[in-house]
């Protein structure tokens, strides 16, 4: 289904470039929202429990991982969409990808920054994480390389070097198209973004050749970024969580729950930007099949792991997948089964991936399943482990769900910041998909 | 090692799985459940010994006690014919520790005298140690704790204070140990069999606790672990605990 | 028209060298203040000489700190033992009659910490003095100083290249200087 | 005397056609500017190689045993036996190696594409803002006037708009 008007050459760069330099009163009022919540609820409950110590959540003793590191692995995944989508689309030239990568690869970046955040709140001396870090010190001691956790320190950091470097490269001819539209400090701010681009031949082919070398690396660093988060878990001993399937079942989900994000954030981006030139109809449906794919992928691998409990023979695993499935947390189970699993199944009929309305819908109660996916791995495998004498119960505090919804306003912050500042919508890959100008004639 | 060992003769030796070199002692303890009475003397002794903080009856509902060694109670059987079973549950010191390996910073790591072992200032409170520990051996502290006078006279200067978010755990009472190798060393001999014995230990009133080092064949934890009786807590797991149980079934 | 980055460059110089400024200003201002974070020379309630005691008058250090052989403090002399010998030395000047004024009110001296250690190092004098280290190569010629000043860093660092140099047994163990 | 000649089309097979008929006719510095890339460009300027490929390729080799030897070589700087395992364990050393040798081979295609493209400019060059929007330009370095006047006849024929002739700036940085 294509828009019925095109934009011209010009139009483009006019819709664009005012995106970035026409400021409405609504848009510092979501600003200044978002940064006084994120103030509120992120930062000053963090600040207090620096103070008195985590205790403040509810973690106890054997849950001693709580919604911090489901936060951290809900950012994880929801990075997953941006960059990796973006490289996979690019690599098989899907002409629908050019209007919303930009945005997709930003919620990538702003997403593993709020989650290394997360790592921060979730550690008892926040103010130590820097002995995780491999700098040679007076100490003479590094850090331990045997460690899944150093496994993460190590993905992260290269997943948000490559992603910011992927996203960088690709938006270098749009700094240089801005350049020309502005005037005053951003007119230095772009002239040094765009490295003085011109856009010949010679520089374009370095560009593609570039960019596709780029994105061939980040498909491998993406996949490897949640499989690493994945093996933070399953290289315990703990039931429930010791399953050989956990890095691809978190990798699917966490591309599940990325897609998913990125048609939530496309949808209000059209909204508020008044993008629908460039945001139609069919990326929606595109997106509809994609997750209606996932989603099966996902309900089969999720029946793969209570199967490989079920069978087991293992009193241990039995009884934590019985407790799962049954027991205290079983509302929540259940509740996940319905977003993630049966919800999406009815992105099968077309109406309903074409409605901008319920494809909203449907990605953000999506989102809410894979959150408790997320707190559901650590609970209930967690709650019940060996020693039955130990066996507790979580369930989060005020400051928890405060913090959760602080860092949801703090992406916010970020991510408004980001389209005053980088074009959201890649124009050069726009205009590819426009007819050049030499059909005209 | 020496510095002169070429970097192949390194590369194989740092590729051997296990320890380095022999561990000088090999702390190991017998406990013997048809002796435990389940009467907590271990645990009050232990609460002294290592400055664990009071967290209080909130802080107890929560889950959240510190303790180093508790008594797990299992319930045998159905009403009326109906057992109480004990057994102390302590860190268990395995030889392939599944704490150990997870630590981003090494603050958990196995020493030469065959000890799990915790750095607290080291820690960095990731928890990971205490997720993966399948004993459940490990408590955390979610605040700073600070003693009511007089208690705070009672401290022991032997072992730290732990500050908020660290892990910590039995460490056998390392500081008695380190006081008998101190003792031992001045004369020029090894660490007598009972010469060293943790709180619990040495408060156990029907003897139920043995500790000694498994590297000494003649010592009485050595012999005990003989017993046929013996076994380990989920040995399944291949964690290789240092603590038997003596259990007649 | 053309384009180059250098003018942009140079229209945020100001910006960008304010900045850098800034930053070597802080580390400077950090670096200079530094004994600030950690006093190395207190000033203690008494202005005593190690000079005089232990440079000019020879007094054996394990005179005073009798501990350091058999224990892991060394050992700060209770009153007494100053009064022991200052009733009949030096008696009668300033700094003197400030030790008899503790010394009639029954009070100790409340000496200031010059090698302080934190609560979770364990550091045995005894071991080191029977392994014969030098009392000087951690404190340093405290016989040449007037007012004791902390010459190493007590860092982990420090004790590590002395273990590893030595060859300590079970000197780089955590737990051999952690409790 | 040299100079620089900027023609501004507004169809990209015009520019195309100019670009041919110039490097047909012997000129050897030709940039074609373009809103997107261009297709078609190699038939007409010649196909493209670039060292890019080499610097993803060295730098992920590097990356890859820096990664293996930072986590082999900090090991055995203090050792510390964890859990009954090696000290050099292999496979968790190379989830280490394989992280570190992405960071570096991304990190090395950035500075293989600027190194490639001759980015940043930090001489002046020459380029129009309209070929950022909706304009095709193509800019040719003339060694003398006849030269000039012969690729200001193409490039006119070819049915440009607009044609510039600007001070030449192009030698200096070949000079480098």
């Amino acid at each position: 289904m294509r828009q019925l008007k095109k934009p011209t050459y010009a139009q483009v760069n006019d819709d664009i470039v005012r995106t970035l330099v026409e400021t409405g009163p609504r848009y510092y009022l979501a600003l200044g929202t978002a940064l006084l919540v994120s103030i509120v609820l992120f930062f000053l409950p963090w600040y207090y429990q620096l103070r008195t110590g985590v205790g403040l959540a509810g973690m106890n003793q054997p849950n001693v991982w709580g919604s911090y590191l489901a936060n951290f692995v809900f950012w994880i995944g929801l990075s997953h969409s941006g960059t990796l989508l973006s490289a996979v689309l690019h690599i098989t030239q899907s002409p629908w990808r050019k209007a919303i990568y930009r945005s997709a690869e930003a919620m990538t970046l702003f997403a593993l920054i709020i989650a290394s955040l997360c790592l921060f709140v979730h550690l008892g001396r926040s103010w130590f994480l820097h002995w995780a870090l491999p700098y040679p010190n007076q100490m003479e001691l590094w850090p331990n390389f045997r460690s899944p956790l150093l496994f993460d320190v190590m993905a992260i950091t290269a997943y948000l070097t490559g992603s910011s470097v992927f996203l960088y490269v690709g938006a270098i001819p749009d700094f240089a198209a801005v350049r020309d539209r502005v005037c005053g400090w951003r007119k230095n701010l772009y002239t040094l973004l765009s490295l003085g681009w011109r856009g010949t031949d010679m520089e374009w082919h370095r560009l593609g050749v570039a960019y596709t070398f780029l994105a061939v690396l980040i498909i491998p660093l993406a996949v490897s970024v949640h499989s690493v988060v994945s093996w933070d878990f399953a290289m315990s001993i703990v039931p429930g969580l010791h399953h050989t399937v956990f890095a691809p079942y978190f990798v699917v989900g966490a591309i599940y729950s990325g897609t998913a994000g990125i048609v939530t954030m496309m949808f209000l981006l059209r909204k508020y930007f008044s993008l629908e030139s460039y945001i139609t109809t069919t990326h929606f449906n595109n997106l509809g099949k994609l997750l209606l794919l996932l989603s099966l992928l996902w309900a089969y691998i999720n029946m793969l792991e209570i199967f490989t409990g079920w069978y087991s023979g293992s009193s241990a695993q039995i009884e934590t997948l019985n407790y799962k499935l049954f027991g205290y947390y079983a509302p929540l189970f259940w509740g996940m089964v319905l977003f993630c699993a049966i919800i999406p199944l009815a992105l099968i009929v077309k109406k309903v991936r074409t409605s901008l309305i319920t494809m909203l819908i449907i990605s953000v109660l999506i989102n809410i399943g894979m959150y408790i996916e997320r707190l559901l791995i650590l609970t209930t495998s967690l709650s019940r482990k060996y020693l039955p004498d130990y066996w507790g119960i979580y369930t989060p505090t005020l400051v928890e769900i405060s913090i959760f919804i602080g860092s949801v306003a703090l992406f916010i912050c970020f991510f408004l910041v980001f389209v005053k500042i980088v074009p959201s919508v890649s124009m050069y890959e726009v205009k590819e998909t426009l007819d050049t100008p030499d059909r005209r004639r | 090692m020496s510095d002169s060992d070429s970097i192949k003769e390194k590369w194989k030796k740092y590729r051997n799985p296990g320890y380095q070199d022999k561990f000088d002692y090999s702390w190991g303890m017998v406990i013997d459940l048809d002796r435990c009475t389940g009467c907590e003397a271990c645990v009050t002794a232990c609460q002294a010994e290592n400055n664990l903080p009071i967290v209080g009856e909130e802080g107890f509902r929560s889950g959240r006690e510190i303790k180093w060694i508790r008594i797990e109670r299992y319930w045998d059987g159905e009403y009326p014919d109906i057992k109480l079973r004990f057994i102390p549950m302590l860190c268990q010191h395995c030889d392939n520790a599944p704490c150990e390996p997870v630590c981003p910073v090494y603050a958990t790591y196995h020493n030469q005298d065959g000890l799990n072992v915790q750095v607290y200032n080291r820690c960095i409170g990731t928890r990971s140690c205490a997720a993966y520990c399948p004993y459940d051996a490990r408590s955390f502290n979610w605040f700073s704790f600070t003693w009511d006078k007089p208690l705070d006279e009672q401290l022991n200067p032997d072992v730290t204070v732990r500050e908020k978010g660290v892990m910590e755990k039995c460490t056998f009472c390392i500081q008695r140990i380190r006081q008998a190798k101190d003792t031992a060393k001045d004369q020029n001999r090894r660490v007598r069999d009972g010469e060293v014995q943790p709180a619990c230990v040495q408060s156990c009133p029907t003897q139920a606790l043995v500790f000694g080092d498994r590297n000494d064949p003649d010592s009485a934890v050595s012999k005990l672990a003989q017993n046929p009786r013996g076994y380990q807590v989920l040995k399944e797991l291949n964690t290789n605990p240092s603590i038997i149980y003596l259990k007649n079934l | 028209m053309s384009i180059s980055v250098l003018p942009a460059l140079d229209a945020s110089k100001k910006a960008v060298g304010i900045f850098v400024v800034g930053l070597i200003a802080f580390v400077i201002g950090y670096w200079v203040n530094r004994n600030y974070f950690s006093d190395a020379t207190p000033v203690q309630p008494i202005e005593f000489s190690h000079r005089i005691h232990a440079g000019e008058n020879q007094i054996p250090c394990m005179y005073c700190h009798l501990y350091a052989r058999s224990s892991r403090v060394a050992g700060v002399p209770s009153v007494h033992k100053c009064i022991n010998c200052h009733k009949v030395i030096a008696t009668g000047r300033a700094e003197i009659n400030k030790l008899f004024n503790y010394w009639n009110e029954k009070k100790p001296i409340p000496w200031i910490k010059v090698h302080d250690l934190p609560d979770f190092v364990y550091f045995s004098h005894k071991r080191h003095v029977r392994g014969g280290v030098q009392c000087q190569t951690c404190h340093g010629p405290v016989e040449e100083m007037n007012r004791v000043t902390r010459l190493a860093s007590l860092q982990m660092g420090w004790c590590l290249e002395c273990h590893r140099a030595k060859k300590v047994e079970n000197g780089r163990d955590c737990w051999t200087c952690h409790k | 005397m040299a100079a620089e000649l900027l023609g501004l089309f507004s169809h990209a097979d015009q520019a195309l056609k100019a670009a041919g008929g110039l490097r047909d006719t012997g000129f050897q510095e030709i940039s074609l500017m373009s809103p997107t890339p261009l297709h078609g460009v190699e038939q007409v300027l010649g196909r493209k190689t670039s060292a890019i490929k080499r610097f993803t390729f060295f730098g992920m080799l590097t990356g890859l045993l820096a990664g293996f030897l930072l986590a082999a070589g900090t090991a055995t700087l203090y050792l510390l036996p964890t859990g009954g395992r090696p000290i050099i364990p292999i496979p968790p050393y190379l989830v280490i190696s394989y992280e570190v040798g992405i960071l570096f081979a991304v990190l090395a295609t950035l500075f293989g594409f600027l190194v490639s493209a001759r980015l940043p400019a930090l001489r002046e060059r020459h380029y129009t803002p309209e070929t950022h929007i909706d304009r095709f330009g193509i800019l040719v370095t003339c060694s003398s006037e006849q030269d000039a006047e012969r690729a200001r006849t193409i490039i006119l024929a070819a049915g440009a708009e607009e044609i510039r002739q600007l001070e030449y700036l192009g030698k200096k940085s070949h000079e480098q």
